[in-house]
């Protein structure tokens, strides 16, 4: 099974936007889109790109706090962000008004590489990893590339609108509690799929969720010898390769010369054999 | 016209803001962020000879007002730099700063010996905080015999100007400063980081995965300036002031205390733009305090009662 | 019933939360905002031997998340502590530590004599950051030789428990505390404050009237941190920890990492219910974790990978 | 000229307290009356004495911040803070609403001593120095003192409303640029008064205001041969008497013995005559 050349945006320019904030809206729980005006990033993001968010008024946080880029309108010239508040930063970000100003850098890191052959893009999310994927579809629509849609939380009220994805994937939800969807694991599902259908050479899973999910997406890719894209989340000081905090230990290391990619410029998307899922 | 720029023993820069090395990979990061043009020096990450791939995960850790860090010099190596990286920082029109280090003092000649060759570089800054394998892991700069020498070695084979970062971990920063002082550096910059620690109470876990790293940003600032002050009373070469610099406020701070220059390094993370920001923000200081030149209020800290 | 004492040596306290000196007056003045008795230990302001007016203003300086201070050690002397203040102290059930200083060894040895004749104090806490008039002004625990003949002269005629409060700002904290370890210390206490400074850059001059002072406050913590752990990996006997600590959270850092107990300083500042606030939550945190005793996670860092 | 003894009030307790914001108002420029439901404080302050408050939700403010008791109304069960936006604590204070919850330290220091055989109390307010000076008013008045305010502002913004002074004091008022009452400095509407009105043993100056008017009233006392009890704001860590930072240099010293007052504690109120006035 060849490595799938992963995509690098190389020449794409990072910039320091100051975006304003076009709607914020809590869609589930805890859980918020923050839509932003921002006409260069809105044309030329990939899937699977994150930005780097300065938190306003909070002096003593110190990094910014990355994010995916989960839509990008360019009619509109609006990107969206969607987040869950976890924390300090989150927080603070969830009491940010309509035509507030963000500090914010980007477009960061590569992209999920959607090859045109594929007979079937698989995407595995587990609750805040779907973030990537609303603007994956959007790809995959326009590719014609059929795509399946793995959704996984923990209970009903996490579950984000489905709307924004059926028209565009098949959906299929499981909850942990059983209250929305099937009651288990998303890789429960993903397993399941796999047993019935053929072809694994022109089919690729998109991956992005906690690492336990990770772990276990890991062990069926394997299994099933399917391709695998993974989109990771590490702590990130800078998220532009400048700190060299990010490190992902490789799968296959040079020793003593390289043994660790970096998540914010090498990644966030990786193959994911390639690297070792860590915490 | 005002003039921003400062002196650095052998070095003029177009003005004092210069990027701490480790912060600011090799300048090609910043490329589309800031004209790099306009920085009074590039300092780049750290080179050693030999490539060496860094620390394990978790190499940082955020904290109120500051962070810690265990990178481990992850770089690829003198020679894989000079194709790689040295490129890009010779187009620059900024004075390019290269930091090397070594695990023995013959390391740091020998880096500094295959530099001597290539052209773009103004000087370099001897990065004594890397652990000393001979000394069983202490830095170099914690002892003032071992700083002496190392400096005198390097010195033999650098014909550009020599800067020494020292570690703030010591009982007398200066006393290492006039080593270096005496033994032919140029300049001395400070500080490196200060040994920290933080744990996970619910994994009762190091939060680093070297149990304890490097503290920087903000929260150190009150540290290096009192280690500034120190060693600009007891040397009489240049002192660059590092540590917690993030605001016009916090460069004045330290060229009125008397650094002839300053390095940002953790701000590069959280606040690209600052560098730049910092030295417009410089310039309208000498316009409103009706200066000649920015060197005016270098050394002018007033300690009359 | 949760058995939340710790043992310092030939000390038990009743809980490990204890209250550092000079952040704390002599108790009096936080006896009608907090049960004092719910304390694990009050350790006094520093007292020698002659009475001190302390430093001229400006003493104090607010940072983010720390402060700078040069008090000065002011004290009325050990004769009218005795008078004034130690009677307040006495009627205190919980365990009264007496925090010393002298400008000379002998200035310490005075002190403990003079303090060994009257009853209500639990041990002493040497202050050995004082400045040593002998050696020019560096403090009693910048120098391993100093450190152990004061602690050798002190330990001959006291015969309460003996804790040495070290200073951070030294190469290697374990050294000091190793000498004073083996020259007849009970414990040893860390970290006192580390030396810091600001400027005013409008009147360009030091905030501090003694141009740097002393560094303290949650900033600090992870430097306080890391040195504990350096203190825990090398001596036998029990650390207590100081610097930063805040919150319940700062405490089980401190604690996980290995120390016996901890002090709590510039938070009484601005939060002074933090202590028995602690003690509560600590109480809690056994509970939730089923703990029979609290001393139970003393020491229980995982420092595997 | 024997110098005053200055109450004390060991024995009042300094308690922790929760307070609530019954009401905030802006009354002059950037300056807010917060009134505070506070049923012990209400009852028992004596005017000179302060609080310390923390300010809410900045975790990096490190240390409460000292403010004077404006006024103390015991039957509605309130305090009032005076305050004039002037840094980040301040600033974020101001934007506190009715219902929150404020972490206030009091009654602390001492009080002015106002002396039942005054013929003339005398106060001399410079700017924000008035805020001890509407408590120190329900005094004079309930005791039948015949009190005189000397009200000084930089410009006409800046003057607090005078119907809560002018019921109880004969009121003159000053500014810097003449836009209220005279043009000048209100030390020389001092001077003015002074120089006319006899009886100086039984007449006494209470004083708050910037360094440099308590300057200038110290000189006017001491040529005048007039008593003047001065609050003085030095920086603060505690305002309890711990840290001992807040060091006021004695006119009169014991050298190298006691050399300094306490303000939190011995203070903030002086006899004039005894301290050095320092910025
Ligand atoms: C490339 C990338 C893309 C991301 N995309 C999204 C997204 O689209 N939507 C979203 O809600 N979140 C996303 N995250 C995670 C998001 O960055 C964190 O939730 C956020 O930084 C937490 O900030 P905080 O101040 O609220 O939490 P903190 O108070 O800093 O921490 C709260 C908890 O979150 C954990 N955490 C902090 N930073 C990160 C991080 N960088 N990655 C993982 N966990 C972290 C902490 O360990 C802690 O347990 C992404 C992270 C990365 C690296
Ligand atoms: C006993 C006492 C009573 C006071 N009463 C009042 C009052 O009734 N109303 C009122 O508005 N203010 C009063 N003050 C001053 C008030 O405490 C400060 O204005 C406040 O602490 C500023 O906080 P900040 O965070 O807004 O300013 P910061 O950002 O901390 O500082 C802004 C500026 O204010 C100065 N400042 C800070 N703290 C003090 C202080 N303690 N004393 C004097 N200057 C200071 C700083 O040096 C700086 O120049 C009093 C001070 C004391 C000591
Ligand atoms: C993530 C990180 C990496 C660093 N790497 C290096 C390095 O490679 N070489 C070096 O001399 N200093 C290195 N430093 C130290 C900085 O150059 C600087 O001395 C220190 O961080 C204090 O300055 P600051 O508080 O402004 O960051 C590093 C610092 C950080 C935070
Ligand atoms: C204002 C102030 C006064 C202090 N006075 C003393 C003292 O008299 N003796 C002493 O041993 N330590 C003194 N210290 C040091 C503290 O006891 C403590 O070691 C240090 O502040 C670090 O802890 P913290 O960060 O919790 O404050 C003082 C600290 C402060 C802030
Ligand atoms: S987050 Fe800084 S290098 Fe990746
Ligand atoms: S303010 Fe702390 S002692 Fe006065």
């Amino acid at each position: 099974m060849a490595v799938i050349p992963l995509n690098t945006h190389d020449h794409q320019p990072i910039r320091l936007c100051r975006s304003e904030i076009v709607s914020i809206t809590e869609i589930a729980w805890e859980t918020f889109v923050l839509r932003l005006k921002e006409p260069a990033l809105s044309q030329n993001a990939h899937p699977g790109q994150f930005v780097e968010i300065r938190v306003p008024r909070c002096a003593d946080i110190l990094w910014r706090r990355p994010f995916s880029i989960h839509d990008a309108d360019g009619e509109a010239e609006t990107i969206d962000i969607l987040f869950h508040a976890v924390g300090r930063g989150t927080e603070a970000l969830k009491h940010l008004q309509v035509g507030d100003v963000l500090d914010l850098l980007g477009p960061l890191g590569n992209s999920f590489h959607i090859d045109d052959h594929l007979t079937e893009a698989i995407i595995v999310a587990g609750g805040l990893g779907i973030a990537p994927f609303k603007l994956f579809l959007r790809k995959t629509r326009q590719r014609n590339v059929p795509t399946t849609l793995f959704y996984g939380v923990g209970k009903k009220e996490q579950l984000c609108r489905l709307d924004d994805f059926q028209p565009s994937a098949q959906v299929r939800v499981s909850s942990v509690d059983g209250s929305v969807g099937s009651r288990g694991m998303v890789t429960d599902l993903l397993i399941e799929h796999l047993r019935t259908v053929p072809d694994m050479e022109r089919k690729c899973l998109f991956v992005c969720g906690p690492t336990p999910m990770l772990r276990k997406v890991q062990e069926i890719a394997a299994q099933f010898q399917i391709k695998a894209q993974v989109s990771v989340e590490t702590i990130m000081a800078c998220g532009f390769g400048v700190c060299v905090g990010c490190a992902v230990p490789m799968r296959f290391p040079d020793p003593g010369k390289k043994e660790y990619f970096l998540a914010c410029k090498e990644g966030p998307v990786f193959n994911m054999e390639e690297i070792i899922i860590h915490d | 016209m005002i003039d921003m720029s400062v002196k650095i023993g052998p070095l003029r820069l177009q003005n004092p803001i210069m990027t701490a090395s480790g912060t600011f990979g090799y300048a090609e990061e910043f490329k589309d962020i800031i004209p790099l043009n306009q920085l009074g020096a590039v300092i780049t990450k750290t080179v050693t000879v030999e490539p060496r791939p860094g620390n394990p995960p978790r190499r940082i850790v955020e904290l109120n007002n500051g962070m810690l860090n265990s990178i481990g010099l992850p770089n690829v190596g003198v020679e894989q730099f000079i194709i790689e990286k040295l490129y890009f920082l010779q187009s620059l029109k900024t004075t390019v700063i290269v930091n090397v280090a070594g695990k023995t003092g013959d390391g740091f000649v020998e880096c500094v010996r295959r530099l001597e060759d290539v052209d773009g570089i103004a000087g370099y800054e001897l990065n004594y905080s890397c652990p000393n394998v001979k000394e069983g892991g202490l830095s170099f700069s914690s002892n003032a015999a071992t700083a002496a020498q190392v400096t005198r070695a390097v010195r033999r084979v650098a014909k550009r100007p020599l800067i020494v970062k020292l570690t703030p971990n010591v009982t007398s920063i200066s006393e290492i400063g006039l080593a270096c002082q005496e033994n032919g550096a140029d300049a001395v910059s400070a500080i490196n980081t200060l040994v920290g620690m933080a744990v996970n109470v619910k994994t009762r876990r190091p939060k680093l995965a070297t149990i304890t790293g490097g503290y920087s940003g903000p929260a150190i600032k009150p540290i290096a300036l009192a280690k500034v002050y120190e060693l600009v009373s007891k040397l009489t070469i240049p002192v660059i002031a590092i540590g917690g610099i993030a605001t016009v406020e916090d460069v004045l701070e330290f060229l009125i205390t008397g650094a002839s220059a300053v390095q940002l390094g953790t701000v590069n993370f959280y606040d690209p733009g600052a560098s730049v920001r910092i030295i417009d923000e410089l310039h309208a200081y000498c316009i409103q305090h009706q200066l000649g030149s920015l060197s005016e209020i270098i050394a002018t800290l007033n300690i009359s009662r």
